[in-house]
């Protein structure tokens, strides 16, 4: 049984199967909510009102031909989807789903976890390097430099909430306003909650951030090479970097809730959801920018706003308000 | 004069309304009349007088003689001889619904219906014979 | 739409043809040799510098190039070739934009336009036999097989 | 650092555009040093096959040249035949003419719009303005028959006429759809991440537009007031009020602009259309099938841009030379030379900046060659050889 217990945590809960079966889920969501937003009806016909369309999506991709360019290094081509894969899902085991502590849950996992949520971009960019296509290698290099803008500011902005707590262990920061009592620090954090929610999107490579792999300019940028399961995979990697940003984000902004595993699931549910919403509405209603004005856009309002935030917060701390 | 999210009331507003698209295949959108669809041929009505032929964009009209059935009884003495008999042959891959066989036929032989899905697998089907 | 401009046209073609047409368009004949003067002309006398199109054209005796030029008023330069010897003077080096024009009259009618910087063959596909020019009137082009029931190998 | 030069090919077939056409960049990091185009994918033979055909086939068949400008084609067709013959079309016909060519330009602006949003990746925008075009291509279907290919013209007049009822709607949906281009003019000059992507890209002076011989709203947009309704009016444009839209911003915002407001200039042409139109035949009664010898030079302002036909008639039903210039070609160049000095992220929006209609175009197929390497060909049958022998070979897969 000891044996099998790390395997079921990995594969099932909170591991890959839990992940898969939510970030499809919440997916769906998004698409529902851009589709509507637009006027339109988004997914309709698989599961009930389209709710199985992104796992048909994948499914499909795991059936079609699976094309390796003859110019591309094949073990690397090969084993990118993989490691993406691998570190989103590692990140994720890492959420706190419920009041109890998740598996090898320490002091010190936030950054662990940050470590892992930027693993996705390299793997993105050596992607794009070894699949050898004009397209491919524009869109690697959009991928590093868009990491240089984003990272900081985020890695700035998830701190906040770390310095409030005054822990680095998510699972501490989360029961932080519940334990402490004292609800309305989620209040004073919002200009940091708006920088992570912006990061988040650029991590995700979302509209108006979806430089690296802008479709009507470098085709699908560093994926442009890929097809059939490594696509798929790419996906997935995809979805669950979205489950696992927009949790961590509601997690450590929202904070945890009372009331043990079906409560503390279901806060989670509405929580990421709000999440996920807030970055369809940002999605929807900007267009894409160009590399040089995210640059520009994250160091001069992003970096500077998550500075204000920890020094509000810090001044705080240090005046025993907190 | 720039303003940061000036689409977003517009959009939270879209949330509410009805989508504006249609669920298609499985709801029908309705023509308007007067819509131009498959040519049909009313062959009671036709003389043979490859009107439609000389003028279709897409040579995608044929009308041919029927040739008499030989099996068919033949016309009792005394009824009226009906006279020739016509069918058009139309190939509806050519055909780019122009309605102008309509417009220049003199006996309103021609109209255009209002079926407009007419994807098909084969040339074979879209290969329609009207008597 | 005064008739000023067309005395002030026949006057600047002394030696051509000058009809005006409907919409107060003028036509002028030309032979090759008088073109690039005329295109000149045009430019000096009558500010006229738009090429809308070049068109070529197959009378089954002769060629004829109409070049239309617009702007306050349309001026058509119709240059008439002998059907044994379809050159005309390039205009590139004037109008840069008269090249694709030129170029496609080449591939369609087989009209030289002398002095162009670049004829290879372009307008047509590579595969196209040599000396066929699709839009002369002795070029029948056959319908091709309609291949019934779907596509086999 | 010539080395680091490095060459982007975009197309025949890219997503930014919906048509073949081949456009080879040199780039330095993210910005643009060269531009060549290379297009002619598409050669239809349309102009050849105009003289085997009678003037209403042929007059049919124009319609094809172009899905979204159809009726540009048709209506330009057949001035130059009206012109040959010294037909005089009656005026309610010229005026019902006139409401669809606006109706037109109304949904191919749209359409631009859309596409334009699109490329900079804005697509609720996209969705809300094609949402907005459906009011108008309803119209459309509902007074001609079909929501592409309108076939409305005939030598002559025109095939419809239009109902009471169906006047009334129309002025109805104008009035909607004018809020609807206020709105959205107040969005593409407002809202920050489209403005920062379109302003002050894919510039292209006025002197140069003029030496470019660029046409249409691409034209406009560089401050170059040119418009053949107002040059060379045709049809009743001559009685019409109404502006012409230039902008001086000369950029791809210039475009936008020019664009909007000539929409709400169209819907206000198409609201004195409307209420002023005479009563009376929309067609003459009988046209002959021969059209006398002659030739004749066709301007029309297309929603792109001035398109010109020249027709030359035998005297015969059939026509003698059939030539339709389109304004993309006219403007191809010109948007090809703007985007050097660029980032590629500004190639798909400065290049559908002139709303390139490549079917248009390539109707006559003209291929501006890479000067330097020439281009190689494959020809079908050699390509479905070789995937026939390449699968046989790595796959074991038979045709």
């Amino acid at each position: 049984m000891e044996v099998v217990k790390p395997l079921l945590y990995i594969l099932v809960f909170p591991g890959f199967l839990f992940q898969f079966v939510f970030s499809t889920y919440l997916e769906w969501m998004d698409r529902k909510f851009y589709a509507r937003m637009q006027n339109r009806r988004g997914p309709l016909y698989t599961g009930f009102r389209g709710v199985l369309q992104p796992v048909a999506d994948i499914l499909k991709l795991f059936f079609k031909e699976d094309i390796v360019p003859a110019r591309a290094d094949r073990f690397m081509f090969s084993l990118m989807p993989i490691l993406g894969l691998a570190a989103v899902v590692t990140a994720g085991l890492y959420l706190p789903v419920w009041l109890f502590t998740p598996y090898n849950s320490f002091e010190g996992d936030l950054i662990v976890v940050l470590y892992l949520l930027s693993l996705p971009s390299l793997v993105l960019f050596l992607a794009g390097w070894f699949s050898v296509s004009p397209y491919s290698l524009i869109g690697a290099t959009r991928v590093l430099t868009q990491l240089f803008a984003y990272e900081v500011p985020f890695f700035l902005a998830l701190l906040t909430p770390a310095v409030v707590a005054g822990s680095w262990q998510i699972q501490k920061i989360a029961v932080y306003p519940w334990t402490s009592g004292s609800w309305w620090v989620i209040g004073i954090q919002l200009l940091a909650f708006l920088v992570a929610l912006l990061t988040l999107q650029a991590k995700l490579e979302r509209v108006p951030f979806d430089i690296p792999e802008a479709e009507t300019e470098v085709v699908g940028g560093p994926l442009t090479e890929y097809s059939g399961k490594k696509l798929a995979m790419f996906r997935i990697q995809k979805d669950i970097l979205m489950l696992v940003g927009s949790a961590f984000i509601a997690a450590l902004f929202f904070g945890g809730f009372p009331g043990g595993l079906w409560i503390g699931g279901l806060w989670l549910l509405v929580k990421t959801s709000i999440v996920v919403f807030l970055l369809s509405v940002i999605r929807a209603s900007f267009a894409r920018i160009r590399i040089d004005q995210i640059v520009t856009f994250s160091w001069k309002y992003l970096a500077p706003a998550s500075l204000v935030q920890l020094l509000v917060v810090l001044i705080l701390k240090g005046n025993g308000v907190l | 004069m720039l303003k940061a999210g000036i689409f977003i009331p517009e959009l939270l507003g879209n949330l509410g309304h009805a989508p504006a698209t249609r669920e298609y295949p499985f709801v029908k959108t309705p023509v308007p009349p007067g819509f131009r669809g498959t040519p049909r041929l009313r062959p009671g009505l036709c003389v043979g007088c490859k009107a439609c032929m000389r003028d279709c964009t897409a040579e995608a009209i044929e009308i041919v003689q029927v040739p008499p059935d030989p099996n068919a009884p033949p016309p009792e003495p005394g009824t009226k001889n009906v006279g020739k008999k016509f069918k058009m042959i139309l190939y509806l891959d050519r055909c780019v619904h122009c309605a102008r066989c309509a417009d220049v036929c003199p006996k309103d032989a021609i109209y255009l219906d209002e079926e407009y899905e007419m994807a098909n697998f084969t040339r074979d089907a879209l290969r329609l014979e009207m008597e | 739409m005064t008739d000023d401009y067309e005395s002030r046209v026949r006057e600047a073609f002394p030696d051509s043809t000058v009809t005006a047409g409907a919409k107060g368009r003028l036509w002028v004949t030309l032979t090759p040799e008088q073109l690039i003067p005329a295109v000149g002309t045009l430019w000096e006398r009558f500010a006229l510098r738009q090429l809308a199109v070049i068109v070529g054209e197959d009378l089954r005796d002769a060629f004829q190039a109409n070049y239309v030029f617009t702007g306050e008023r349309v001026i058509i330069l119709q240059v008439r070739m002998d059907h044994d010897k379809p050159e005309v003077p390039s205009l590139v080096g004037r109008i840069p934009g008269a090249a694709v024009y030129e170029r496609e009259m080449k591939d369609l009618l087989g009209i030289v336009p002398v002095g162009h910087p670049d004829l290879r063959r372009q307008a047509i596909p590579e595969d196209w036999p040599e000396g066929v020019y699709p839009l002369r009137k002795d070029v029948q082009i056959p319908r091709p097989e309609e291949k019934a029931a779907q596509e086999g190998a | 650092m010539e080395e680091s030069v490095f060459r982007l090919p975009v197309g025949p077939q890219h997503p930014f555009l919906k048509e073949p056409a081949k456009f080879d960049f040199d780039i330095q990091g993210e910005e643009i040093v060269g531009a060549r185009m290379n297009f002619g994918y598409n050669h239809r033979g349309i102009e050849k096959g105009c003289e085997a055909r009678n003037y209403y086939q042929a007059m049919y068949l124009l319609e094809r040249v172009c899905g979204i400008c159809s009726h540009s084609h048709t209506t330009a067709f057949v001035q130059a035949v009206e012109e040959i013959m010294k037909l005089e079309v009656p005026k309610r016909g010229l005026y019902l003419r006139m409401v669809d060519c606006e109706l037109e330009r109304l949904h191919s602006h749209l359409l631009w719009l859309g596409v334009a949003a699109h490329e900079v990746g804005f697509d609720s925008l996209f969705m809300l303005v094609w949402r907005d075009r459906e009011l108008v291509m309803d119209i459309l279907e509902k007074i001609s028959g079909n929501r592409v290919n309108y076939a409305i013209n005939t030598i002559g007049g025109v095939r419809r006429d239009i109902t009471d009822a169906q006047r009334k709607e129309i002025l109805g949906i104008m009035k909607t759809l004018k809020q609807r281009l206020d709105y959205y003019a107040k969005i593409g000059t407002h809202e920050p991440s489209f403005v920062g992507r379109i302003k002050g890209v894919g510039t292209l002076s006025a002197e140069r537009a003029a030496e470019m011989c660029a046409v249409g709203p691409f034209a406009r947009a560089s401050n170059v007031a040119t418009d053949v309704r107002k040059d060379d009016p045709y049809a009743c444009y001559a009685e019409m009020d109404f502006k012409l839209i230039t902008s001086d911003l000369c950029d791809i915002l210039g475009r936008v602009i020019v664009r909007v407001y000539e929409m709400i200039e169209s819907c206000t042409i198409i609201e004195q259309l409307l209420e002023t139109m005479p009563e009376g035949e929309i067609a003459l009664a009988k046209v002959s099938r021969r059209v006398p010898e002659g030739a004749a030079v066709s301007r029309y302002e297309a929603p792109r841009g001035e398109d010109v036909h020249f027709v030359r008639s035998n005297g015969t039903d059939k026509p003698e030379r059939v030539r339709v210039r389109a304004p993309t070609l006219a403007n191809l160049e010109a948007a090809t030379e703007s985007v050097i000095g660029a980032y590629v992220a500004d190639i798909p929006i400065a290049i559908a900046s002139i709303d390139p209609c490549f079917s248009c175009t390539d109707r006559m197929a003209i291929v501006l060659r890479d000067r330097k390497r020439g281009t190689r060909v494959t020809t079908w049958e050699e390509l479905r050889r070789r995937g026939i022998e390449w699968y046989g070979k790595n796959k074991g897969i038979r045709f």
